[in-house]
């Protein structure tokens, strides 16, 4: 296994050391249980904002703390949702008086532990809201199932909702534009090599040399399927066809885009990437209106990215633009 | 024969040795169709518990209980974290200050767990879960008292078919958890859940086997 | 090979046809020859900042062209130095009236293309200035050699002089200012992979899965020395202790540290590897007044990272701090 | 025997050939002690030349040897393109107008050629670069043509110490260009810069010998 690290057991926590180090004029890190807060937190009649899930998907959630984006972030260990604990130490420690949103990708750990944290939230008296993200179209959804994955989306959501909940919205209007988010964006992902979880010490799945696995998880969990390695172009039309056709995304839209890197995806392909996404939209009438190119929702090293389109009205273009200034993502401060 | 707070204490250090031991068994199950750290999150959460433990030693066995459902809460998050921690504190409940039990208690204990377990996750049988594990075990254990059979031989009825219950997800399709996003694909993968489930209850049976 | 490419002889353009699609308010791209502006450029009485180098090492130099940093960036073919055709019309097209400064990374080819555009400007009439950055520490240095490498310096190098030219500095004072920068700058890096040169599609070379080259270049040039893995605090030392005898850096000294990833280093490894570097700086009574973290000079989807001080004065912390708008960079704006 | 303009085109044509089909034997060799991308960079210099080839069909020696020499230049980038590129400017400027050159016109283009890369890199003999097949192939087509052979046999010996030159970089240590940076594990492997003069000498010596 080759990894920066010293040893499995303490990645989170030495990483959780670094990210303290090197920014403590934006975050401030607490441990057992661990979450990272806001330097400038709680604030008064401030709705807080928080979200959370296992680690190894960074910069997300930690570098998204801070400024116009999350009040709070809990890291759980390596690809495992955090424990209610941490959540609920979260939850008091940014409760401004305003409630607390609880920001939650849809896998049935994150839901079922945000879950506990909300109803021990909420009997200690602090108005909690949740809103799950479920954007990834290369899961079937379906009643009677977990559901789709929450994904890229979640980036772009908590920028936008960590927007409105700054200008100091109510928790229901910030529940309402989380939820719209939600409702308007879809992602799907590939990987052309698997991640290694620490602990595991080996790649969660083999991936032969030509072979690519599409709609694949951040978790390494496996995708819809398994094809040969095709070009950029190609690969493009995989991920971005039944984006588009699930919304659907229609003429005349503008969306949001947001080409990611995996975490082992050198930047020039994302660019790459990017420009094959453009022209399929301008094809189809869809104009990029706003976007966000790098590796913002991760899976370790693995190489691979995913396509996340967000529709776009006056709102919640507002809210993007809006200033954010946090470890991983900053404009307009 | 009736179940004592002794025997509660050796079967929680006896699942936290086993679970050590087949983390990786565990892992690579969980690697197949979902992501690679069931054996990882149990160890975490049942290592915790050993440090717990000391300060249940003596205590009644849904003080024992419940220390061990709240310590995997807190310890082991993912899935399995809420799900099994709820088991345990609400096995724990049912039990309250009692220091023995007997194979009816202990009837009465699962079926709470699996309450818990299905009011947490909502899994029905047959969706590929550590439900599909616990619930045929239960059943034989039901089963086997009401033929009459003591503690131990009833216990060994609802091992196998625990057992059986679990090689029985392999050929399931999931629509809960984490497998389920691979649809057809997770089809012929045993769930690692149901495997954790059948290794606590061999830990239990190990137990009260012991002379 | 598994990259997101359309053919190894069009990912150059493609990229760039993907940056400028992204950031049409902050650069403009040009071709044949290739370079990248700022979208706002020439400013008349400014000195205008230019690089350049091979492709492969994304943001560098494309993602720094912006507000407070370059005014052009010329990118070759992956790992191989522009041609001065790219550097002559680049210089002509940022040229403000007060000279244009070329920052040239100490490569044969590099300096060589530079060298000769740079010919070719002054016959137009353009003030042409220089600076080579050769930080690398892995390197033996002396006059009879080709030197040492320029690496890890050079980004941090045209933040700072970036911010004097955007303060309207005059030609030699920026070169001063970039002089300063290098001689108060050191490097070292190493790789737990190989990267895949896209034309040459295969592995530059094989590293086993226990080994890993220390001292290594950003072309994938096999480095120092071959070892066994070791831990994150190991690594940290062998790259540190280099860096600081060379200068070398005393007790009392505030620095600026940069921990780079390779380019298929996940984040969550660089703020590990962040907190190993604090430990041995505390170590030694150095303090880190500022940082940068993250994979800002790559080497396509190579793993590792690399490791880059420089000793601040009140000069230096200023001109870090002073606002920059760039793709990759920015704050401040 | 003297070497025509319609000569130099075939030898330029046969360099364009010789460097697509050696492309990855030079990026090879240019892998173990370099970047991976002198056979790259040569083949897409000389694929330029061979589009602008017809331009200068009918030039005379010098046009036709700097336009390869400027195409090189504004093509090739890296260090082998401001190298080969001086050299074929320089030999073009030697050569003038005429269309025609003697044995020892080219022994004087060849000379400025390696003087011209000289100025440019600053690589002494010895320094595990294409200087040491060049300089060796001169002094061979000197001594030759000092020691009364013609053109063609002196040409022979000049490829053959090329030859050797290119052979005898593989135990030099780097001390120029990207493969100074591996300090002692640059000894072992034959530089891929002068690998790429050796073809380009045996080039001149097969279209010399084309009936
Ligand atoms: N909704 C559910 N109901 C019951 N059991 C579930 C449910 N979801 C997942 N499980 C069980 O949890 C196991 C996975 O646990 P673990 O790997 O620790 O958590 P995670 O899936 O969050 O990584 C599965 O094998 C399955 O048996
Ligand atoms: N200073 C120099 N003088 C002469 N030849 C050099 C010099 N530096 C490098 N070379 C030659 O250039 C070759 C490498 O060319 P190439 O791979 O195309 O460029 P780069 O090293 O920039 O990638 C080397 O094998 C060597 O023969
Ligand atoms: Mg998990
Ligand atoms: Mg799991
Ligand atoms: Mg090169
Ligand atoms: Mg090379």
């Amino acid at each position: 296994m080759k990894k920066l690290i010293n040893s499995p057991e303490n990645v989170v926590k030495d990483a959780l050391d670094g990210m303290a180090a090197a920014h403590p004029d934006l975050i401030k890190v607490s441990y057992d249980p661990d979450y990272i807060v806001r330097a400038d937190g709680p604030i008064s009649g401030k709705v807080g904002v928080i979200s959370g899930g296992g680690s190894g998907h960074e910069p997300m959630h930690g570098g998204f703390v801070g400024r116009g984006m999350l009040d709070a972030a809990c890291p759980g260990a390596v690809f495992t949702s955090p424990v209610p604990d941490q959540m609920l130490a979260a939850t008091k420690a940014v409760n401004g008086g305003a409630g607390v949103l609880h920001i939650v990708k849809n896998y049935t750990g994150d839901v079922m532990n945000f879950e506990m944290a909300a109803e021990l939230g909420a009997a200690e008296g602090i108005e909690v809201a949740s809103v799950v993200t479920n954007d990834d179209v290369a899961v079937q959804d379906s009643l009677y199932t977990a559901g789709r994955r929450g994904v890229g989306v979640t980036v772009l959501l908590e920028k936008i909702v960590g927007a409105a909940a700054e200008a100091k919205a109510p928790l229901a209007e910030v529940k309402r534009i989380a939820e719209k988010v939600n409702a308007h964006g879809r992602s799907m992902g590939m990987a052309l090599t698997s991640c290694t979880v620490p602990h595991a010490g080996k790649p969660t799945f083999e991936l032969p040399e030509d072979e690519m696995e599409i709609g694949v998880g951040i978790h390494g969990e496996p995708g819809r399927r398994r094809v040969k390695i095709a070009s950029a172009a190609e690969i493009a039309e995989m991920l971005t066809t039944p984006i588009l056709e699930d919304l659907p995304f229609s003429p005349g839209d503008n969306v949001l885009a947001f080409v990611n890197g995996m975490g082992g995806t050198p930047q020039i392909e994302l660019y790459l990437m990017y420009n094959e996404l453009v022209k399929i939209l301008n094809g189809r009438g869809i104009t990029v209106a706003r976007n966000l190119i790098g590796s913002y929702i991760t899976s370790l090293e693995m190489a691979g990215c995913s396509i996340t389109l967000v529709k776009l009205d006056d709102e919640l273009t507002g809210l993007w633009d809006a200033p954010v200034l946090t470890p991983a993502l900053r404009w307009g401060l | 024969m009736n179940i004592t707070a002794e025997h509660v204490i050796k079967f929680v250090e006896r699942v936290a040795a086993t679970v050590k031991e087949q983390r990786d068994y565990l892992t690579d199950l969980d690697s197949a169709i979902g992501d690679a750290d069931h054996g990882a999150n149990l160890d975490r959460g049942f290592s915790a518990v050993l440090t717990k433990l000391p300060t249940v030693a003596d205590k009644d066995i849904g003080s024992i209980l419940k220390t061990v459902g709240t310590t995997l809460v807190s310890t082991v998050g993912g899935a399995s974290g809420p799900l099994y921690g709820t088991a345990y504190l609400r096995a724990g409940m049912v039990m309250g200050d009692r220091f023995e039990m007997s194979a009816d208690d202990l009837v009465a204990a699962l079926e709470a767990a699996l309450e818990g377990i299905i009011a947490r996750g909502k899994a029905q049988r047959g969706e590929k879960t550590m439900v599909d594990a616990i619930g045929p075990g239960i059943d034989a254990l039901k089963a086997a008292r009401a033929a009459g059979e003591e503690l131990l031989p009833a216990l060994r009825q609802a091992v196998a078919a625990t057992e059986v219950g679990m090689l029985a997800t392999t050929p399931m399709l999931a629509t809960k958890g984490r497998a389920s996003y691979l649809g057809d694909r997770s089809i012929g993968h045993q769930d690692p859940g149901a495997t954790s489930a059948f290794l606590m209850a061999k830990a239990m049976l190990a137990v009260i086997e012991e002379p």
